[in-house]
């Protein structure tokens, strides 16, 4: 095919947005520790753009997008990026080059989310090296899946723009590796409140404005698809917001985080669903999606689980949710396929298939990543040094 | 009338609010302070060579009270905020000769 | 017609640029409250943006865009969305349903600005509802005057982006709003200086950035008089940020908060002009819009009006001017009319008509709309929650 | 040429990526000076942006594009943008006026980057003065030379992006303007540590958003080449924060602040290649950028030079190896032409010489410039006044 | 000597900066702090719950000054920091034995 | 017991920190204050205006020592800080009557 530059123009300005989305969430994360671990946050988004970076070009790009091995994995054939080039993709009218980044971004993103897990307490030197086994082994075979000729595409499995490559990938890891790393020193005794709600007020805006490039640029095209992904997005985030805060509401005052945090919920629901689904769908999505996960957070709280951040309540079951409602809620006349309302049973029981082998998976191996991490060099820092906070013990920095 | 001075663990500052109101104890001003303590800062340990780290965040709390609460408050603040550990904090207790109210004129000069 | 991809990807994009300046309308006024108060700026602006996007695609969109009643509203042909799809507009080359989430950010980013009016001072639930009945009976028909058919553009008023739309309908409605809820306690007697610079020239920068799509966007389409618009709009910005700089400094020292003030004027100068100006107009009219938004907000404050974030002096006065400057500058060799300056009167008048009964509208609609929140639900927090701070007394949180 | 919707989208949304950089570098810079001179810091940089705008349309987009004088200067056809309009420039699908605005952010960022050499003691008045002169005459006949006809186009040297026009120009402008200025007062001897390192961090996201439209704008269309400079652009920053990283962590602990500057040392040297290179010497050229502006960061400081926020450490060093790396790694397969590596010596010794004369000509044109100020109007602030800080004693502002 | 400690309202601080510096009365320090007074806390009545609220931003100040020098000082305080409603704050006066300068050697140790 | 409180400038914070824990003295709370001096606060000329600034940030230095270790540790501070311009600081020394632990039961009272 041939390069068509409105649809290029539209995938590199996406790319950028999605990108930002990456230090977005270390400002949303940082805003919610302790002020002695802000920076921490930041350092551990910077840092995952970065590595991921770097084995994407190197290694992951073939490995979710190489030809397919057994539904499994792609091969080692793009190695390098080599045979990447500037033509056009087989498939969509820009640069294989520019697909190559656009998946990119996103692989980087959901490594960003999963620091949810062990912020505050996290060694910094084994945050890398197990971002790197995690994106290798947990992401490039769940991107390879869905969007890469693996099985779950070969089933007809419905994500349009990640959210059980994403989302659930991100929350199930989550909660695997909030298991192996433990409590924070003191959680559920000491209260642990958002110590800069503006920065994560900033970072929420942040991540909403690249939702559009994520759910919208998932299209591939500048077109009517790029369009209604766009408005469903909107409108689902505007959606949980509202739900999230009225739920919260009811039991004391409406937050902004509540607000933020719905609005979050409600991009995370939408994602596998924006290319399916039209805007009234989409306000029912969100707005589900707003006091799930809200449930859900009250009710890890109450399990007295340290998955600090709440990666799991929101990415987790949101993307559950969201891989679910795509099987209910599709509609034909969006992206060519019937969900369970228009009677389409099958598409519905896929979903919930995909999503459940997804979650398994993603919770399984980065139990197991983070138990070889863990005892080879160690997940968590010395109790002093977390103490200390992270920003001084493993950056040497702070904020004045 | 004393001051009582506690620098304490941000973390525990709710608890140690909540304790005290629970006594009665509510007037209280509180502002954000870094500290080492006594033990030459922490020693961090990095491949042989040892970094000293201080100043960690504290949170302090200013209290004038009368005399005879000054004891009852210090119990109450080291149940509250103790957890055993290093960085628990410090109580310091100095006089205060005048209180004075700006809204009204009370003023208050013995215990 | 049919879709451009080069036209969509423009406006996808754009349509997320100026999502961003409800946010950054947030930042802009957080930086300028008190500290107690920052908080509840930025949920005022999120909230705006989460319950416009419901009432836009429910029935807002339309009521501006609906086929036309009387000149005055458009019906409730496209209740829900229905009938506005993927397909392309008659008019651009870009989805239907692109065009519809174009506008929904706009109506968003009018009802954020219209929170100056209320700041520090006003009871959550009641601006959500106000919110509601102003983006409906406020925003919605002066949207449908201007570019929906209305009896604006059957007269030939020109607003290419929203100077009459956007910033008269707030400013003018922040100034009966401000007049219905009455002055903060201790105003005039307090000092209540801006307590966080830096989030004032964070939101500033989002605001500049977001513009560009803002005006640019408006042409619909990436041609030349959206590159027109983009230039004249950065022109006008940086004209009003040096005038303003120096009119301050004359009477004492360039503060950074005057020149982004000045900047924003000249911004919404600039707005309606900026598909019918040249960039050596847009030097002119930048220039003053700065001198008189900074003299409208010193007599702002000599009056004794707390109208707080100055909504009125730079949107309000600043959209006026604009208006009027549409009907002297403009030129048939970019935009295809001429104004006063190349002797078309009667565009003038045309103009000054038309802000002349959006002014009259929004002030008295706005004061009508006021009166009845604040007798049946109560506009305002008691003095208590007010001496508290909203960001407690409202939303249970605060900046520590 | 006919002007091509999707060129078009993509360029105007570059512009406003780049604009946004300005208030990046302000950012960025603010984050690391004493919290008395933050406001300032910011300050300086949305003046720069203004005052370059004013600048560029009325004289220094014509003595930079306009038609060439004896290889060293544009004439001043262009003055006041006559004749720049809405069709199509001659060698882009874009209209002329949109050229001109995507050259005038470049412009603008420039200047910021400079304020590094200035920062907590220029006199705001004289860096206005200052800023007028030295984009007039470093940075416009440095950009005619690369890019709009001038003697180092004709010869051949490659600057895709402006790591001569834009990082060499600024870096050893910094140099010689530090060198006038003098050290701060206590340099040296106080310690002035990074006092917001979450301003920087933002600011250094900002950056690396807007460095994508920096680079792959630079192609002027959306095809290939912009894709490919958009990813090398992204590979050389994460090279550059993993090598600073390293180096670092070596002598103490890897700081946030490392990171991101390894970033930016990785962005300004792709700067020049990145329409030239593939994505494995992006790897290599933002590697050793990492390491070298890390080393000669250090090599600054050793010599007590206060050239305090490091532009010529970054941007000047970064960008002279930007300049010979870009003749090291060209790959005809990419630009056209092929550097050393492919055994093309010439280009690589016109790299060489195209980056040594701009190095003499920035440096010395700026420390006439400067000292000239000096004489006249002082560019210092009074002892006191800078003890006091700039935000009061220049803007008469301050941070709470 | 003694030391005045005043926790005013941040927006009463220019007033009350200005008031002093009238009198001759330059010398100060302030810092932000959050208080919450005698009144339990400030209550929030939200449909039936009740909402305890403290931690209001304050502003104190810390002057050390001559004994002679106490009474007027704080009642240029209250005069200018006064509003009449509650949070108007407090002034504390203690003890102060010693004064040194740290860019001479100046030292004052009587009143 | 004795509290000393040394404000200070900024930048000085690690020379001073660094030179009191080489004797010995590691013990302290630091907290950020904005401060004007006895100068009337420091007037700024702008063409024939005179504007006066004041407001100076700071650092404040808390450390509550025995009385014996009071003079060695003025010095300190005073070598550590001085500049010899305007604005070095000044340092404070109050009575305390009592210092208790928080993590332990340790109480001191006497010097
Ligand atoms: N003598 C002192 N003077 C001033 N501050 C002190 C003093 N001793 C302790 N502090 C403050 O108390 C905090 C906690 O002290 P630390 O010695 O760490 O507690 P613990 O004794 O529980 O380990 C320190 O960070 C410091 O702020
Ligand atoms: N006994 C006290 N100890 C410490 N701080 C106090 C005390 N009493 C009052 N304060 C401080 O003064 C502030 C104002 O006190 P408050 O009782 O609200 O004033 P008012 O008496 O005018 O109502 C409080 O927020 C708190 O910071
Ligand atoms: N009497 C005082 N009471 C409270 N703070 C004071 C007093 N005198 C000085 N300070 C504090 O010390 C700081 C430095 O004082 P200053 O007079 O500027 O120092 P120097 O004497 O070295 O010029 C001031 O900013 C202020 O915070």
């Amino acid at each position: 095919m041939p390069i068509d530059a409105g649809d290029t123009a539209f995938i590199i300005i996406c790319t950028a947005m999605v990108m930002l989305m990456t230090p977005g969430v270390g400002l949303f994360y940082g805003g919610m520790v302790r002020k002695k671990n802000l920076i921490s946050m930041m350092a551990l988004a910077f840092i995952a753009f970065a590595i991921v970076t770097i084995q994407w070009v190197v290694v992951g790009y073939s490995l979710a997008f190489g030809p397919d091995i057994s539904g499994f994995i792609g091969s080692l054939q793009y190695f390098g990026l080599s045979g990447v080039g500037m033509d056009a993709t087989g498939t969509a009218n820009i640069p294989d080059i520019l697909f190559m980044a656009f998946q990119l971004v996103f692989a980087a993103v959901t490594l960003a989310i999963l620091t949810s897990a062990v912020a505050e307490r996290i060694k910094f030197s084994s945050f890398i090296v197990l971002g790197v086994l995690w994106t290798t082994l947990v992401y490039d075979p769940l991107a390879h899946w869905a969007w890469g000729g693996g099985w779950a595409s070969q089933l007809g499995a419905l994500d349009f723009a990640g959210g059980t490559v994403v989302h659930i990938s991100s929350g199930f890891g989550a909660l695997a590796l909030a298991m192996v790393i433990g409590k924070r020193v003191g959680f559920g005794k000491f209260s642990m409140e958002a110590e800069n709600v503006t920065l994560t007020l900033i970072g929420g805006a942040l991540l909403w404005f690249g939702w559009f490039a994520f759910n919208g640029g998932s299209a591939l095209a500048a077109n009517g698809i790029a369009a209604n992904a766009f408005v469903v997005t909107n409108i689902s985030a505007a959606s949980g917001a509202i739900t999230w805060m009225l739920a919260s509401w009811a039991k004391g005052k409406p937050s902004s985080l509540g607000i933020v945090s719905g609005a979050v919920a409600g991009l995370v629901a939408i994602t596998p669903a924006s290319g399916f689904v039209g805007p009234m769908s989409a306000i029912v999505i969100g707005g589900i999606a707003g006091v799930l996960c809200y449930r859900m957070l009250l009710f890890r709280v109450k399990k007295g689980l340290d998955e600090s951040l709440d990666a799991w309540a929101v990415h987790g079951m949101g993307g559950l949710w969201g891989a679910l409602a795509t099987g209910i809620f599709a509609s034909a006349s969006i992206g060519g396929v019937d969900g369970l309302i228009y009677g389409n049973v099958h598409q519905f029981l896929v979903q919930a298939l995909d999503a459940g082998v997804a979650i398994t998976y993603a919770f399984v191996v980065t139990y197991i990543l983070a138990q070889i991490v863990d005892k080879t060099m160690g997940l968590r820092v010395t109790e002093t040094e977390e103490y200390v906070g992270l920003d001084i013990s493993q950056h040497g920095e702070s904020m004045t | 009338m004393k001051k009582i001075n506690a620098i304490i663990r941000p973390e525990m500052l709710n608890d140690v609010k909540a304790a005290l109101a629970e006594k009665g104890y509510f007037a209280l001003t509180v502002y954000e302070v870094k500290g080492r303590g006594a033990q030459k800062g922490i020693c961090l340990q990095y491949r042989g060579k040892k970094i000293e780290v201080d100043m960690i965040p504290k949170i302090e709390i200013d209290m004038v009270v009368k005399d005879a609460d000054v004891r009852p408050i210090i119990e109450i603040i080291r149940k509250s905020a103790r957890t055993g550990k290093f960085g628990d904090g410090r109580i310091f207790v100095s006089p205060v000769e005048l209180v004075a109210a700006i809204r009204t004129d009370d003023e208050i000069t013995e215990d």
